[in-house]
């Protein structure tokens, strides 16, 4: 059995999901999903643990052999997005349990559910294979029910935003789908491993540079880079708490990794730096995201939307770590990755509690919530310390990183950008703490700490973000693999 | 059910004219298919006389011929005067009185004049056609024009 | 027959100079539909032309000058001396054009609400709408 | 007990201690007894370290409490310096707490349980920086004292504590990320390790000495707590918060934690000889020179007494600052010695001022007219303060500021010789009109000084300690000098 | 003719014509679809992109109204992109192998074992459909979810149910009256 | 030969009936080119095949020929009652949904 | 047999395209919606049937030929149910315009103008 | 209101006709064009072109919307399930191979049912769009 734990991981969410709609019973889906995401998760971890101990695994999908058929080929790169992805849909799921029957009428529910598990299933699909086309496939599947989930929000401009994010994510995948194109029709595979092997004696071919291009458009449209990022802020701000939580702590995760993956292992580290000038593409556009999304975040009062920015700007310090060209630059992207979902998934789910409790994520509704709602609010603390950077939390390890990568490369420039940054994240994280417990709360008196059920798997997330933070040998451990890996200097 | 089991065979012979392939195999998907068809058409209640004309079948091969004819005949007319440098048309709408008895006779005298160029039926009330036509030169309303009779014969005694 | 064999590659060759930059030409008029149009349902369109365009590149690949649908005898084996076009791309696309009405009914769900909520669908008036409220 | 144990135990007892000040929130009395008696514990067990350092035992081995990151680790270690901080901020925790439950009381304050909680987490905090066995380590500290010490500068929670709430984490908190993070990193990348080490980690790391100077700017300006200028304003701006706080920051945690961790790296991370083989201080002193001067004129216009004391304490720290930019062993000692004389002295004024404000609810210096004989031991206790400020005898500050003389003599700086004894005198100026006019100014008609009555016992009895104190560092300095002549390997 | 539609497609203001042209449009490619020899994706274009997107998008007309308003500003960015994309395509498309050469890469590796093994391996005629269902089964399961996907989305929208709860900030202004503004002359 | 010239006979007459598409004036003007164009697309596709050499995909021209009717039905029901799939009977007088608002030319 | 199958061919498409092309300029020539549905009736049932058929005589009879005819008849049927509808919905509308939106030529009205 | 004979009696006839043509080129998606997905969207035309003429009440009390709702579910399982089955009989998931006894007959069997997986999303997913759209049209108004 265990050497179909690859497609297993996948095919199990994606099973589900349609059970979700047989079922119909708001309860038996919500177990349905919590299955799934417990399934995705446990195979994960056993898949990460194997990957580390032995090597990347191989999974002929219909007994093809690659290239003919579709192959999940995984290594500790996409073992690590699959225990990111599985990690935080576990938590949402927990949590989704008395969110989204607050915010998603009953009817709806078990629909919910099943939307859910096909976006995890997606995401999951997106990191475990290991052929472009099926990338495709299964990124269609994560945004079609991204954008439905997203829509589900109550405000009504969460509908603007799902479509606004419809049609850039549909843009993105189009041009992925060119760009696929285009590399397929200079080699004649789909495979990446065999892509991989084809594409260094045709890099003088002016089509896969334009491929290259295509793909780079897309991942950027999926991944929000400024200024391709317009779809994210509403997006965020108006989901349903849950979904917010499991998109800013996923979605964007994985579509870096399809950047990673298209440039480091398809393309190649050489091909995308010697070639493409990627590191000098990318690094002014980490540097405006970084700068002008803190900038941004700092000036809400929507703490949500506030969070949103912030994730573009996050997502600008992952790219900046790609664009280091070096192993400790990819390490500390990768390393990201996993520490922006902890942080992200945190903070959104305390978000979470507090829309549960007061209806409402405005700053000024926010205000003396430290002492109603002492949980709730010391999980956001511990959130935003981490998003800070603070020694610690997982937060501090993935900068230092980012910043060691800097002065390695002789960039200090950039790691004073990072540094300044981190304090303009403290600016906008000060303002709800200060919000939270040094003013007075305005509300009902009646309002009460937020349920054990929104709580526990809040907490959950905020523990790894302080675990990871004392203790990051294991992360760093297999992000530094999965940037040898990148890189070329480890199989 | 004499109809539902006419709906099937023709269905069936439907079936093996697209098919080609004879095996049983293909054979027993003709006729779950056949049979899953017929069962969904007959569930929605639209198994009846008008929708499974077979008992025309005969004479229709009769009639059919003719209104071949009858089309080449108003297609060249109508081309004539198409093609003629000055547009001589006279459109008008007329109205036909028709003899059939049941809605599928006058299903099928409305969709002849329908296909025959020149003129068009536009709608049906009782017995009373409205019809379209590009000249009314060229039309005979009356009741006993021939299409009219053609087709009540086409319909037969069945109603 | 015969005529109509030799015919063909003279379609082809006359599309054989032009394929890459019709395409490229409806490509960026979908696109362009979609990105300058403040209608929500004409992005839809424009979303759908785009991609369509996207798949004629693909087929167009797959193509094989003389070529023949990639149908083989009846029992799957390639006769011999026919060409077959590529299947490859064929089933690629197959895949995507269902992705694309998949995106487009997600789409028109999202514009009929849009239009409940909003009413209106075109972009400027609901970012106005919005602006409104965020302020 | 081993001293490793000792070390954890030292940070583990402030954070029991705030556990009982939870629990029993609701018996005033018993929580300030917890508080005290956590403080009096940890007191011992600082001595206990002492006491294993001083007798030269091998108290070195770094306890390594995790690994964050590969390579870095979070780890505690004991050496002298540390050790003279710990002992200053253990024993100045018993202290203040005494003095504080007499100034909350009588001040009517809210939020007590809060204040004595935060109030243990600074001190340990400050523990955590004295006894950090790396960079890492250090920085970790030093970024919790400034996070628990914002609820205590925000404590009155009006518009005006929250704004300078505000500067006070901005500035630590910007010139913390910003530079002294990069420092670290720097080092980091540069020495492959953070750990502190007698002699530096830095020399024979380094090709290209010629930016050494700039990451030890780095470090001195990236410790905003040194206060050197122009990263001083947060000191100022503290001054809303209660009198016990601005002692807890102005005289022993916060401010100590800054230029403790200055000295500290001058000589552990880039080691004396390798600072002075770069030159990489020499502009760095007179940075530090032109903070005292410039303090010190500022303090001499202030009327508002605390803020006098505050542009006080940042003209000091740059003694402290210069001491250790003079990278010679004169300097070290006389820096590592001022961190006590001056937390001695300045808490003394502090106390004083505090008691002026609760006993007469005056705050300017020019209100305190005649209040002197009202309040005889406060402002007699005011003038000893003062004296170990200006570093005059019989005060222990005088002892620092020789010291700090020798060394900027064999650093050939004889112009900041100038610039101490200018300081002295304006030091003189700005703190001896308070006892001059308490004792000789003509009384205020509106409001007789002869209703005043002194402060409340327990905030006069530890005014009483601090100011003997000042004078008892005078007369046996002995036991810093050991420690700090340790710390130069003398 | 493509082409032409096309155009209408982006002039033409009356959305409900731009839908049917849009059908057109479908068709005309699925048209060239089959020149190309691709039957199965003609048959699916025509039965997807002709016919059901088409049903589809007029019954969201009926929801919507099918004016477009005209637009305010010239399109000056939008006009940029697009020339930019179509310069940086074409520019990659000079090197792009020739057009229907037997030689190109495509046509080897991948695509020449399934024409020649598929038989044996499969024994399935059409080697689109041994393709699409066996070598890349799973992304026809994964297409299926796709859809699947679609329906969940298109029932958690517009399902019963999801109406008339949700309001604006401004609820009650008039603005959330769903028919205005619709069908006047 | 004769299949080359049926189908540029053909593409000639597409042409012209795309014109009356695009020229209108009316949407009803519309609907009827492009049912028409539908028809002849019918045909084009039944002539490709034999162009091709394989006349046995004629299946897809069936396919055309089934969408380009439900389509037609489609829109027309859309422009009469101004909704899909609703019984005709049940309407209220509504405000007629206007299908023959057009734009007056190209 | 061959020659003669050809020459029918030959025959029937030729006719069916003149119908097509006939039938399009009609579409393209005649003044309002009615006239035109004459028009494209033409190429519906002589054109394409025409041309279809001549297609029957290109190829031996069997699958093919199944096809062509079921598509001869489906057109046929279709057609002009097809166009009915048209007109019904042309009248329809014109009905519920009323009087009020006159021959201004935006409804599908009979009167034909030159 | 003009008599809608004509639509009604078409659709009548055609419907049938419609459904076996749907199912025809889903069988016979292996020898020619068409499978799967092509048969599903036919099948749905189908109801489509019913529910136009007759409305959707009279199509819906045939063909009620748990029912197509729970067809798009059911199809993907069905497909999945194929994988799973050939995953339970030793082959990797969706190795048809494991089917039956003979490799080649294992293929064609599980074409044909993971095509008839596609068959049952495909019509389920279509009209389930058709019928919400078309009821929310109808609420509307
Ligand atoms: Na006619
Ligand atoms: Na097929």
């Amino acid at each position: 059995m265990t050497q179909h734990l690859p497609v297993l991981q996948v095919v199990i969410p994606l099973v589900l999901a349609p059970l979700c709609v047989l079922v119909r019973h708001p309860r038996a889906a919500w177990a349905l999903a919590a299955l799934g995401s417990l399934c995705a998760f446990g195979i994960a971890l056993d898949i990460v643990s194997t990957v580390l101990a032995s090597g990347p695994l191989s999974y002929d999908v219909g007994d093809w052999a690659p290239p003919w058929g579709i192959e999940y080929r995984i290594d500790a790169v996409n073992a690590w997005i699959l225990v990111i992805v599985s990690l935080v849909s576990t938590a949402v799921v927990f949590f989704a349990r008395a969110s989204v029957e607050r915010e998603v009428e009953a009817s709806r529910v078990a629909l919910f559910y099943a939307a859910y598990l096909l976006c995890l299933s997606g995401l999951l699909g997106i990191a475990a294979t290991g052929d472009v086309f099926n990338v495709f496939v299964f990124l269609e599947i994560s945004s079609l029910s991204a954008y439905a989930l997203i829509a589900l929000g109550q405000d009504r401009r969460a509908l603007a935003a799902a479509f606004r994010y419809l049609i850039m994510g549909s843009v993105g995948a189009t041009f992925i789908v060119i760009g696929i194109g285009l590399m397929y029709a200079t080699t004649g595979t789909l495979n990446m491993a065999d892509l991989a092997d084809r594409l260094p004696g045709v890099w003088h071919v002016r089509t896969i540079k334009v491929a290259y291009g295509f793909l780079a458009v897309g991942c950027f449209l999926k991944l929000a880079l400024f200024p391709l990022h317009l779809w994210l802020p509403n997006a965020y701000t108006f989901a349903p708490s849950a979904v917010t939580a499991f998109m800013a702590a996923t979605a964007t995760k994985v579509a870096v990794y399809m950047l990673l993956r298209f440039f480091f292992t398809i393309f190649g580290a050489a091909f995308s730096f010697d070639v493409m000038n990627l590191d000098m593409v990318l690094m002014p556009l980490a540097v405006a995201a970084i700068f002008s999304m803190s900038f941004v975040a700092i000036l809400q009062t929507n703490v949500k939307r506030l969070l949103a920015y912030s994730s573009v700007a996050q997502i600008g310090y992952m790219i900046l770590g790609i664009s280091f060209a070096s192993v400790t630059g990819l390490t500390a992207a990768v390393l990201h990755l996993f520490n922006h979902a902890l942080m992200k998934g945190a903070l959104f789910m305390a978000l979470g509690c507090v829309a549960y409790r007061i209806g409402s994520v405005h700053i000024d509704a926010m205000a003396g919530l430290g002492k109603r709602m002492p949980a709730t609010m010391a999980a956001f603390v511990v959130g935003g310390l981490s998003l800070v950077g603070v020694p610690l939390t997982v937060g501090f390890v993935s900068k230092w990183y980012l910043i060691l990568a800097a002065l390695e490369r002789g960039w200090w420039p950039l790691a004073v950008i990072v540094l300044i940054t981190s304090v303009m994240a403290l600016a906008y994280v000060w303002r709800v703490i200060e919000a939270a417990y040094f003013r007075e709360f305005p509300g009902d008196r009646e309002t009460r700490e937020a349920p054990a059920a929104l709580l526990v798997p809040t907490w959950a997330l905020v523990v790894l973000n302080v675990y990871f933070g004392i203790d990051a040998t294991r992360t760093v451990g297999v992000a530094e693999r999965a940037a040898e890996i990148l890189m070329g200097a480890a199989p | 059910m004499s109809r539902i089991a006419g709906l099937w065979i023709v269905l069936y012979s439907l079936w093996a004219l697209l098919s080609g392939h004879f095996d049983p195999l293909f054979l027993t998907f003709g006729a779950g298919t056949c049979t899953a068809a017929v069962y969904v058409t007959a569930r929605m209640g639209i198994v009846d006389a008008q929708s499974m004309p077979v008992h025309l079948a005969g004479r229709a091969l009769g009639y059919l011929p003719w209104l071949a004819w009858e089309i080449l005949k108003s297609n060249v007319r109508v081309a004539r005067v198409i093609l003629a440098p000055k547009l001589r048309i006279n459109p008008q709408i007329v109205h036909f009185r028709a003899s059939q008895r049941s809605d599928l006779g006058r299903f099928i005298y409305a969709n002849s004049i329908t296909l025959t160029p020149g003129t068009l039926t536009t709608g049906i009330v009782g017995d009373d056609f409205e019809v379209h036509a590009l000249d009314v030169a060229h039309v005979d309303g009356s009741e006993n024009n021939e299409m009219n009779r053609r087709v009540t014969a086409l319909e037969g005694e069945a109603g | 027959m015969s005529w109509a064999q030799s015919a063909f590659p003279w379609i082809g060759h006359v599309v054989a100079n032009y394929n890459y930059w019709i395409v490229i030409v409806l490509m960026m008029t979908g696109f362009y539909v979609l990105i300058s149009r403040g209608n929500l349902i004409k992005k839809l369109v424009g979303l759908n032309v785009f991609q369509t365009s996207v798949f004629l590149m693909y087929i167009t690949m797959g193509k094989i000058t003389g070529g023949t649908a990639p149908i083989l005898g009846s029992h799957g084996e390639p006769v011999p001396g026919v060409l077959y076009s590529n299947p490859l791309p064929h089933v690629l696309i197959l895949t995507a054009i269902v992705v694309g009405v998949a995106t487009t009914s997600v789409g028109l769900a999202l514009a009929v609400r849009i239009k409940e909520a909003y009413g209106t669908v075109e972009e400027d008036e609901i970012n106005a709408l919005d602006a409104e409220a965020d302020s | 007990m081993t001293p490793a144990a000792m070390l954890v135990l030292a940070l583990l007892v402030p954070v029991v201690g705030t556990v009982f000040v939870l629990l029993l929130r609701s018996r005033p009395n018993a929580r300030e007894a917890a508080s005290l008696v956590s403080a009096t514990l940890l007191f011992l067990i600082v001595c206990g370290i002492y006491r294993t350092v001083s007798s030269g035992a091998p108290g070195g081995e770094a306890v390594v409490l995790a690994e964050p990151i590969p390579g870095i680790t979070l780890s505690l270690a004991a050496e002298p310096l540390g050790v003279v901080f710990a002992l200053v901020a253990s024993f100045l925790w018993i202290v203040t707490t005494l003095y504080a439950i007499g100034y909350m009381r009588g001040h009517g304050e809210r939020n007590q349980t809060r204040f004595y909680v935060f109030f243990a987490y600074a001190i340990a905090s400050a523990i955590g920086v004295a006894f950090a066995g790396n960079l890492f380590t250090l920085f970790v500290f030093y970024e919790v004292l400034s996070l628990t010490t914002f609820p205590l500068v925000a404590h009155a929670g009006s518009e005006a504590a929250k704004r300078a709430g505000r500067i006070y984490l901005g500035v630590l908190f910007s010139t913390s990320i910003v530079f002294q993070l990069l420092a670290i990193a720097w080092t980091y990348s540069v020495a492959g390790t953070l750990d502190f080490r007698p002699g530096g980690i830095l020399e024979g790391r380094w090709t290209n000495t010629a930016a050494v100077p700039l990451l030890l700017a780095l470090f001195v300006f990236g410790i905003g707590k040194a206060a050197v200028m122009p990263f001083h304003r947060w000191l100022p701006a503290a001054m809303v918060a209660p009198t016990p706080v601005s002692a807890l920051l102005h005289a022993v945690a916060v401010v100590k934690a800054g230029v403790f961790a200055v000295l500290k790296i001058t000589v552990y991370v880039f080691g004396l000889d390798f600072v002075r083989a770069t030159n990489a201080s020499v502009w760095l002193m007179w940075a530090a020179a032109a903070t005292i001067l410039l303090a010190s004129f500022v303090a001499l216009r202030k009327d508002n007494l605390k803020a006098r004391l505050a542009y006080s304490t940042v003209g000091q720290l740059s003694y402290i600052v210069l001491g250790a930019m003079l990278a010679n062993s004169w300097g070290i000692v006389g820096g590592g010695m001022h961190i006590v004389m001056h937390a001695f002295g300045k808490i003394t004024l502090f106390f004083c001022a505090g008691a002026i404000m609760v006993a007469a609810h005056k705050t300017k210096v020019s209100q305190l007219n005649g209040l002197g004989r009202a309040m005889p031991v406060t402002f007699f206790a005011f003038v000893l303060g003062a004296l170990c400020i200006a570093g005059l005898p019989p005060a222990g500050g005088s002892w620092s500021k020789w010291f700090l003389g020798l060394g900027a003599l064999e650093a050939d700086q004889a112009g900041l010789l100038v610039v101490l004894m200018l300081s002295s005198l304006m030091s003189l100026a700005y703190l001896m009109e308070v006892p001059l006019k308490g004792f000789f100014g003509a009384a205020s008609t509106a409001q007789p000084p002869t209703q005043v009555r002194e402060a409340p016992v327990c905030s006069l009895v530890a005014i009483v300690a601090t100011a003997v104190a000042c004078v008892a560092l005078f007369v046996y300095p002995e036991p810093v000098y050991r420690l700090m002549a340790a710390v130069v390997g003398q | 003719m493509l082409a032409a539609a096309g155009i209408g497609l982006a002039k033409l203001r009356n959305l409900f014509t731009v839908v049917m042209l849009a059908g057109v449009y479908s068709l005309l490619s699925a048209g060239l679809f089959t020149v190309m020899d691709a039957v199965d994706v003609a048959f699916t274009e025509a039965a997807v992109g002709a016919g059901i997107s088409t049903v589809l998008f007029l019954a969201a007309l009926v929801l919507v109204g099918h004016r477009e308003k005209k637009p305010v500003r010239a399109p000056v960015l939008p006009l940029v992109v697009v020339i930019v994309t179509g310069a940086a395509l074409a520019w990659g498309m000079i090197d792009l192998p020739p057009f229907g050469d037997p030689d190109n890469p495509v046509h080897h590796h991948v695509a020449d074992h399934y024409l020649q093994e598929s038989g044996h391996e499969i024994g399935v005629p059409n080697v689109v459909t041994a393709v699409l269902a066996s070598y890349r089964g799973y992304d026809t399961m994964g297409e299926a979810t796709v859809v699947f996907t679609a329906v969940v989305g298109v029932l958690l929208l517009l399902g019963r149910g999801a109406q008339g709860r949700r309001t604006g900030p401004e609820a009650g202004t008039g603005l959330s009256e769903p028919e205005a503004g619709e069908g006047g002359p | 030969m004769l299949f080359v010239g049926a189908t540029a006979g053909l593409l000639v007459a597409m042409a012209l009936v795309m014109c009356r598409a695009l020229l209108g004036p009316t949407a009803y003007d519309r609907v009827l080119a492009l049912n028409n164009f539908g028809t002849k697309t019918v045909l084009l596709i039944a002539l490709l095949g034999f162009l091709a050499g394989r006349p046995d995909f004629l299946d897809l021209s069936l396919i055309y020929a089934l969408i380009n009717f439900i389509g037609t039905i489609a829109v027309l029901k859309y422009f009469e009652q101004g909704r899909l799939g609703a019984e005709p009977r049940a309407l209220p007088p509504e405000p007629p949904e206007r299908g023959s608002e057009h734009e007056g030319g190209p | 047999m061959d020659m003669l199958a050809d020459v029918a061919s030959w025959a029937l498409i030729a006719v069916g395209t003149f119908f097509l092309l006939t039938g399009a300029i009609g579409i393209l020539r005649l003044p309002d919606v009615f006239t035109r549905m004459h028009a494209a009736g033409m190429t519906d049932t002589m054109g394409a049937g025409l041309v279809l058929a001549g297609l029957c005589f290109q190829v031996e009879a069997g699958l093919v030929t199944v096809r062509l005819v079921l598509v001869i008849l489906f057109l046929w049927f279709t057609s002009p149910v097809a166009t009915h509808a048209l007109a019904r919905a042309v009248l329809h509308d014109r009905d519920l315009a009323g009087s009020a939106s006159g021959p201004d030529g935006r409804n599908g009205g009979t009167s034909s103008k030159p | 209101m003009r008599e809608e004979l004509v639509l009604r009696l078409a659709a009548k006839m055609m419907a049938p006709f419609i459904l076996v043509f749907g199912l025809y080129v889903h069988f016979h998606g292996d020898y020619s064009p068409g499978g799967g997905f092509q048969a599903g969207v036919i099948l749905a035309a189908a109801f489509v072109m019913l529910s136009l003429v007759f409305g959707l009440d009279a199509v819906q009390r045939a063909l009620p919307l748990w029912f197509v709702r729970s067809c798009a579910a059911l199809g993907v399982l069905v497909y999945a399930g194929v994988g799973f089955a050939a995953m339970a009989l030793g082959a990797n998931f969706l190795g048809y191979d494991a089917l039956a006894s003979d490799p080649e007959k294992g293929q064609h069997l599980g074409i044909l049912l993971v095509e008839a997986g596609v068959v049952i999303t495909v019509f389920g997913v279509m009209t389930t769009a058709f019928y919400v759209f078309a009821d929310r049209g109808r609420r509307k108004s």
